[in-house]
């Protein structure tokens, strides 16, 4: 017989506010095996795990009930101080009586009958727990950035500093992302490129850091500490030990007609080409759809020009499988289509930008060598309109229901740049709210405004029109409480970002958590913010929501530590709430091994003694390291052989006793 | 190919070449429209407040009806088919309403909004197919046309569901179909300045004149549209400019004028 | 009914929740009857949201609008605010004669081109 | 009939000669003239108490799963639709194939002595079968019936005539192998309101005297202990104390064999207050047809059960709702 | 009929998949979206961890309703879970409909961890439904409830 004790958190006022927790102490007193109750203001405080702490050594306590908020908030937490006073932690099981509960009810009778309930389902539970010791499963020590853009390189820099291996993998043919893009960076106006660029080639020079640029990882499996990960290198059709990057064959192509995809498609490109002149790795790339000798088997002049032989027409498509101990994702982001904001106009008038464009016609290397010229007829914008939200924190099926977070800032970066440099343009921008938190953000807006006359505008524009060559722009005016009419030559939209439409993908094949706009899930919105809930995977950079350089690279360093503080251990404890066979009962039919997703189950022929009948028998195996405890096993057995620690058959029936008693 | 045909009253008096020579392509292009048993006036207007079930009680009657012959209904008017098209989406879709105008016509079965609405041109596009339609003009109508929607035809996107309410196509390709050229104004889908023509007549003027500028400034020779009001508007205020129903020039086209 | 209930039932009729607005004003922006009403389509919603229902019923700007559904179609937030100006236009019909057009109004507009679609559309717009 | 008995006597008796095999299960004469019980014969003589007539339902494959374990190999002579148990046997490593050779022997269906007796056949005595006909000779003459209409039910359900596994046949009268169609039954259940069905199963399984003989008599049901009576699985039970007892025991049985059910139709025919339980395993049989694909157990030892097997685009579990009905 | 609808109170017994549904249901706490205490959640791992007895074990103890909620399919923490139970619990539930057992009263959701409000509507409806149909008599052993009389 178990001897329980039963602890009740007040939560300050938000469970005892709706549920009597002196009543449900009373009850627990009458539940079988408890033999102490105990309520407390806050449980999970220093002084509350003291009394729970006391209580074990005093009481002996073999089993602890604590009814509390969410065991995904501090089941760890009691669960550690139950073993910091020897009492096996998987004695301790969590009532959640506060976001099952009293968060959720409003009458206290109804929420202290429910509570009583759910603590009766606990300690029912606790009564057959037994203590389970975790196994130990050896780590591989190196980790898997995915993808390469700022968030990527951090990540991938600061754990290999830590001295252990990365390996990058970039879908693109370069690594630098959505930042190399970039123009001027805010609050700061330092030169994107002049920051990122030595760290791209730090990143490739790192004897720990292995780039797969122009690969995709294509499946994952395994669990913590030892992920097998199946990138697929796509063919280059240039052969990477051989290219120098001296982009000769990029002059010789006589295919220039592609959209140049690092200038917004602003300019062209050839069909061999190097992404941008500081493109790491810089090698050559052959796009395929593009090139005359792929589409007609004729041409073959880079082939010709390169005298390095670096070009291979019959380059293949490569699957390389490498094991990782730890996985981050920095998928990144993409503005979003604006084909849906017919009233801007933005696919009929050349002249109305999204801001990336603007920030590549505003950048030296860009389409214009960085004169502000306008798509239309290369002439200089003299009144230029910003609009703001488009496509953010909207409802319509078009819109996304979240603030992209960057666009207020970099709004003001672009307005305070084009009136530095061209004083008698005019810029009016129009804004539902300025949204400025952030370490000299609000400094840099008022500046905008005070300092360079920018036209800041509260409304929306309704509608761009084009008339007689200009952009007639429709917008209003709330604090006039007008409708307001301008004539610009440019209209920059500033669009909303979403999640790179390969997150949803690698999610999946990662089992971790994305949210309805395709963002990962953080573990805990709060408390971990890298870690997704799946063990072994982190999050870096605007994957898991909009962000800025400077909160990209905190993630990806916070990423780094979670890395690199799992890849410091040798071993790490695995999970002990695994499937287990019962010998005795496995008939050997194979069902549970069919539905394992991880191929932990294994069969061998065992001599088992059955009640002194020895025989050999054909019985499963679980492997305790490789099993990460799901239960499908259970189900498929028929005979009842295999159950699941920690969630055993009888466990579970005995909660659901206790809930219809 | 069959079809329910609704015409409303604008089209038996005011706008009967619109009615007319929609009929007469139809007929050219091997479509058989008949004409819905007893309709009356869709109201001109729908009315957007859940509240108002007597106001859509003849579009119901009008869909019901083909609905027992087991047809689509072909519209041509753009207010008829916004009055219809709207009542329909809310047969199938507001359980206020749906019930509200059950309760009112008893019908032998309830009407849930099964009928499918279709505009003429959206015959012309999705049922006959432009190319088609090209493939029967003998009478290329080699001019430089400018579309005017209004708002009728378009919105409420999500319940009209045409074509993009911003940036529509279907007028456009419908004047390519028959040899013209296109020519688009950003203005093509602002309104006309609708009934407030019949209280204040200087606000349709107003609203015509720049859509009309625009038309003109781009180099429209002729201005096409589905609508009698749109007509009546434009036709007041575009001076020389000449405003046509789209069934019209394809009748043109077609050889049926 | 008193005010508050009369704001209750346009959003009632209207199946507009106004609690959803942005306070974007890209209904006004979008607007093309603007500069003819009193006040604007954004107004309609934020009154309606926070008592002001009175000034729009002692206005005419409910009957300056055309339907033309152009802030629905372009409102971030699906706000509808087209669909509340038209209950607030019935709220006013709907009072005892409140018809703001008499059949022989029209008759001093009418012309041989006038459609009866436009006669019929402003009986429905203007009375009741 | 006769003659199929006859010659498979002969093999048995050449094979155990030979040293192929050291002993052979059939069937021998039981306490009746209508009950043939499986029997395990090790010496040639023994075999003068075969027996194969129409009497012979009995599913031998369940016995092979202790006897294959044994040393040497045992003659099986399995008709039709036990060569689909034993199949499925082999698919779940319960029996080994090595240790069995087996004979597939042809069958014209099996005759329920219920259905006999209810015919007007009172005091049988022993019972002949023509092919067509069968003959009961009873303490009162004999009478004569068309075979078609005495037939088991799980016979007049037959899912074909074809071996699915055998060394080698023993077929002197091909038959016609038109499957029938198995879930009428299950369908007229369905076609029932909610309440008929709840009434219908009531009354059904308040019958159940949990004498478990569907159990011990399934080859599906082959676990070494079975869930009901492992006190240490929550389950266990005996007794029948309440018809709750009755529903779960058989909805759980029911599962538990679900996709593994070869549909031999023993538990129906063993059960000794005629309760129509194939129903429900057909019924399970039916759904996963209907929701996953023809699916017949047993017809392979390889495929994959539609429960321990998936597809991403499998129907929504409300699909049952959305087939409209009552709630 | 009506009059006991109104003082019914259903026991639910809702099984929740650690990772998602579990999750959303703590978000609906977060979020104090109010949905009816009737309704006890049970945590599993995953939802291929409820096995069929469990279910059945439920009802004949008294519950009146049961639900079961998991992640989305192809969401699955353990990537395949979910697809299992969907098959088996396809399978159960129309089993008990063929023993005549209200088919209102089991349900399979899938809610995601962040689908908090859909959490708690998907609970307000079921509750409703479940409420609609009465206590449950048809499968619960009787002696758990011994106010039930047989052809009450």
């Amino acid at each position: 017989m178990q001897r329980i004790g039963v602890f009740i958190c007040w939560c300050g006022s938000n469970i005892a506010a709706t549920v009597d927790v002196k009543k449900v102490a009373a009850a627990a007193l009458n539940e079988p095996g408890v033999v102490f109750s105990a309520d407390y203001q806050y449980m999970c405080s220093a002084s509350g795990q003291g009394l729970v702490k006391d209580a074990i050594r005093e009481k002996g306590l073999t089993g602890v009930v604590v009814c509390s908020c969410s065991p995904r908030m501090h089941e760890a937490t009691f669960r550690k101080a139950a073993e910091s006073c020897g009492l096996n932690p998987y004695m301790v099981e969590i009532a959640n009586i506060r976001e099952h509960c009293s968060w959720i009810h409003k009458d206290v009778a109804e929420g202290t009958e429910k509570a009583v309930i759910l603590m009766r389902a606990a300690v029912a539970k606790v009564n057959l727990n037994q203590s389970l010791v975790a196994g130990k499963s050896d780590v591989v020590k190196r980790a898997l950035v995915i993808g390469g853009g700022i968030a990527g390189i951090q990540t991938a820099l600061d754990i290999a500093e830590a001295g252990y291996e990365v390996d990058i993998v970039e879908k693109k043919p370069t690594i630098g992302g959505k930042m190399a893009q970039l123009d001027k960076t805010f609050p700061t106006l330092d030169c994107s490129a002049c920051i990122l660029t030595p760290k791209m080639v730090d990143a490739a020079a790192h004897d720990k850091i292995k780039i797969y640029s122009y690969s995709e990882v294509e499946s994952v499996s395994g669990f913590v500490g030892n992920f097998t990960a199946k990138i697929r290198k796509k063919a280059r059709f240039v052969k990477e030990d051989l290219c120098t990057g001296c982009g000769l064959c990029t002059e010789k192509c006589p295919s220039r007609k592609t959209p140049n995809e690092f200038n917004e498609g602003m300019n062209t490109r050839s069909a061999i080409y190097i992404p941008f002149a500081q493109a790491v790795p810089k090698y050559a790339v052959i796009d395929p759809a593009a090139c005359l000798h792929f589409k007609t088997g004729k041409c073959g002049l880079c082939e010709r020009t390169c005298d390095a032989k670096a070009v291979d027409y019959n380059q293949k498509d490569e699957t390389i499988e490498r094991k990782y101990g730890a996985i981050v994702v920095a998928t990144g982001y993409n503005v979003i289509k604006l084909d849906n904001f017919g009233e801007y106009g933005y696919t009929e008038n050349p002249d109305v930008i999204t801001s990336l464009e603007l920030e590549r016609i505003m950048n030296a290397a860009g389409p214009t060598g960085g004169a502000l010229l306008r798509p239309s007829d290369k002439t200089h914008p003299q009144k230029i309109v910003f609009v703001q939200c488009v496509g953010s924190r909207g409802q319509r099926p078009c819109d996304k229901p979240y603030c992209s977070k960057i666009c207020c800032m970099y709004t003001a970066k672009h307005a305070m740049l084009i009136r530095e440099k061209y004083p008698d343009t005019e810029v009016y921008v129009f804004y539902i709210d300025v949204r400025t938190p952030g370490k000299n953000f609000e400094e840099f807006y008022r500046r905008a405004v005070e300092q360079y006359g920018v036209h800041y505008v509260k409304g929306q524009v309704g509608k761009v029109a084009e008339n007689a060559g200009k952009l007639r722009v429709y917008g209003s005016d709330l604090l006039m409480n007008e409708q307001i009419v301008i004539d610009a030559d440019l209209v920059v939209l500033a669009a909303a970002i979403e999640p790179d439409e390969s997150a949803k993908k690698i999610a999946t094949m990662l089992t971790t958590g994305i949210d309805t706009n395709n963002f990962l899930t953080e573990a805990h919105p709060k408390l971990r913010p890298v870690e997704s809930a799946t063990a072994g995977i982190f999050l870096s950079g605007v994957c898991q929501g909009p962000k800025d350089i400077p909160e990209t690279v905190s993630q990806a360093s916070a990423a780094a530590v979670k890395v690199i503080g799992l890849l410091a251990k040798d071993q790490i404890t695995c999970n002990p709430c695994v499937a287990r066979s019962d010998e005795l009962l496995c008939n050997g039919c194979s069902s549970c091994e069919k539905v394992c997703p991880y191929g932990a189950i294994t069969y061998i022929d065992k001599e088992v003694n059955d009640h002194g009948k020895r025989e050999v028998r054909r019985i499963a195996s679980v492997n305790e390291a490789v099993c990460q405890g799901c239960g499908a096993c259970t189900v498929a057995c028929p005979s009842g052989a295999m159950d699941l620690k920690g969630f055993t058959n009888k466990q579970i029936m005995a909660e659901v006793d206790a809930i219809c008693r | 190919m069959k079809y329910s045909y609704y015409p409303g009253c604008t089209l038996k008096t005011k706008a009967k070449e619109l009615d007319v020579y929609a009929r007469k392509c139809a007929e050219k292009l091997g479509v058989e429209l008949t004409e819905v048993d007893d309709w009356q006036c869709c109201g001109g207007v729908y009315t957007t407040s859940r509240d108002e079930i007597v106001t859509k009680l003849s579009s119901v009657r009008a869909l019901n009806n083909a609905k027992e012959r087991g047809q689509s209904l072909v519209t041509v008017c753009s207010a008829c088919h916004n009055v219809i098209k709207r009542v329909n989406y809310d047969m199938a879709n507001d359980a206020f309403v749906n019930a509200g105008a059950n309760n009112y016509l008893q019908l032998a079965t309830p009407y849930n909004g099964e009928t499918k609405v279709i505009h003429f041109l959206e015959l012309l596009r999705d049922e006959i197919g432009f190319e088609n339609v090209k493939k029967a003009v003998v009478n290329p109508v080699k001019r430089r046309i400018s579309a005017y929607y209004g708002c009728l035809l378009l919105r409420p996107g999500n319940v009209m569901a045409m074509d993009d309410p911003e940036n529509p196509r279907i007028m456009e390709d419908f004047i390519s179909a028959i040899g013209g050229t296109p020519v688009v104004s950003p203005y093509r889908n602002e309104c006309c300045g609708a009934y407030l023509a019949v209280t204040d007549p200087a606000v349709p003027a107003r609203h015509c004149g720049y859509i009309t500028d625009s038309f003109k400034a781009k180099g429209a020779e002729t201005v096409i549209t589905a609508c009698p009001l749109c007509m009546y508007n434009l036709k007041r205020n575009s001076g020389d400019l000449p405003v046509v129903y789209f069934s019209e020039i394809l009748a043109e086209a077609l050889g049926v004028k | 009914m008193d005010l508050s209930e009369q704001a209750e039932n346009i959003k009632r009729i209207s199946g507009v929740d106004t609690k959803k607005c942005l306070r974007c004003g890209k209904c006004t922006a979008s607007c093309p009857n603007y500069e003819d009403m009193e006040y604007h389509p954004h107004q309609f919603v934020y009154f309606i949201e926070n008592g002001y229902l009175d000034r729009l019923l002692k206005s005419d700007a409910a009957f300056r609008c055309m339907t033309c559904f152009a802030c629905v179609e372009r409102c971030p937030r699906d706000v509808k605010p087209a669909k509340l100006i038209e209950a607030v236009r019935l709220t006013l019909v709907r009072q005892k004669d409140s018809n703001r057009l008499k059949p022989y109004d029209i008759i001093e507009n009418l012309n041989a081109d006038l459609p009866q679609q436009a006669i019929v559309s402003a009986m429905r717009k203007y009375t009741k | 009939m006769q003659k199929v008995a006859e010659i498979a006597q002969k093999r048995a008796i050449q094979l155990l000669n030979q040293g192929v095999v050291n002993r052979v299960i059939g069937w021998k004469k039981g306490e009746f003239g209508y009950d043939e019980t499986p029997a395990v014969f090790t010496t040639a003589a023994g075999i003068e108490d075969f027996r194969y007539d129409v009497f012979s339902a009995p599913n031998l494959s369940k016995y092979l799963i202790d006897e294959s374990k044994k040393e040497g190999k045992i003659l099986a002579f399995l008709k039709p639709c036990d060569t689909y148990s034993f199949n499925q046997l082999i698919k779940e490593h319960r029996v080994n194939r090595d240790n069995v050779y087996i004979i597939g022997i042809e069958c014209g269906g099996m005759a329920d002595i219920n259905t006999i007796r209810n015919r007007g056949a009172a005091g049988v005595t022993d019972v002949a079968d023509n092919g067509q006909t069968v003959i009961a000779h009873t303490l009162y003459g004999d009478v004569t019936f068309d075979k078609n209409e005495v037939l088991l039910e799980k016979c007049q359900a037959c899912k074909g005539k074809k071996h699915v596994i055998f060394d080698e046949l023993i077929v002197v009268n091909p038959q016609d192998d038109e499957p029938k169609n198995r879930f009428a039954g299950v369908e007229a259940i369905e076609n029932m309101t909610p309440e008929e069905r709840f009434a219908f199963w009531r009354e059904q399984l308040s019958k159940c005297i949990r004498c478990n003989a569907c159990r011990n008599v399934c080859p599906a049901c082959s676990c070494l202990q079975c869930v009901f009576d492992n006190p240490r699985s929550g389950v266990a039970s005996k007794a029948s104390p309440d018809t709750f007892e009755e529903q779960l025991y058989h909805i759980i049985r029911a599962f538990h064999v679900a996709g593994r059910c070869t549909d031999c139709g023993e538990c129906s025919r063993v059960c000794p207050q005629d309760i129509p339980l194939h129903l429900l395993n057909r019924k399970f049989i039916k759904d996963m047809n209907a929701f996953y694909g023809e699916y017949k157990a047993g017809e392979d030892s390889e495929t994959r059960p539609p429960l321990v097997n998936f597809s991403k685009d499998d129907a929504e579990p409300s699909v049952i709702s959305d087939k409209g009905g009552d709630k | 009929m009506s009059v006991e609808h109104e003082s019914f109170k259903p026991t639910i017994v809702a099984f929740c998949c650690n990772w998602c549904s579990y999750a959303g249901a703590d978000l609906a706490g977060s979020g104090r979206m109010q949905y009816p205490a009737n309704v006890k959640i049970i945590k599993v791992p995953c939802s291929c961890r409820v096995n069929p007895t469990f279910v059945l074990r439920a009802f004949q103890r008294g519950a009146d309703g049961v639900i079961m909620c998991g992640c989305h399919p192809g969401d699955c923490h353990y990537s395949t879970g979910n697809y299992y139970t969907r098959r088996r619990m396809t399978m159960l539930f129309d089993f008990l409909d063929f023993l005549g057992i209200e088919r209102g009263r089991t349900r399979v959701e899938w809610v995601s961890a962040a689908e908090g409000a859909r959490f708690a509507s998907v609970m307000n409806d079921f509750v409703k439904n479940v409420t609609e149909l009465g206590p449950n008599r048809k499968i619960t052993d009787l002696r758990t409830k011994p106010e039930h009389k047989e052809g009450e």
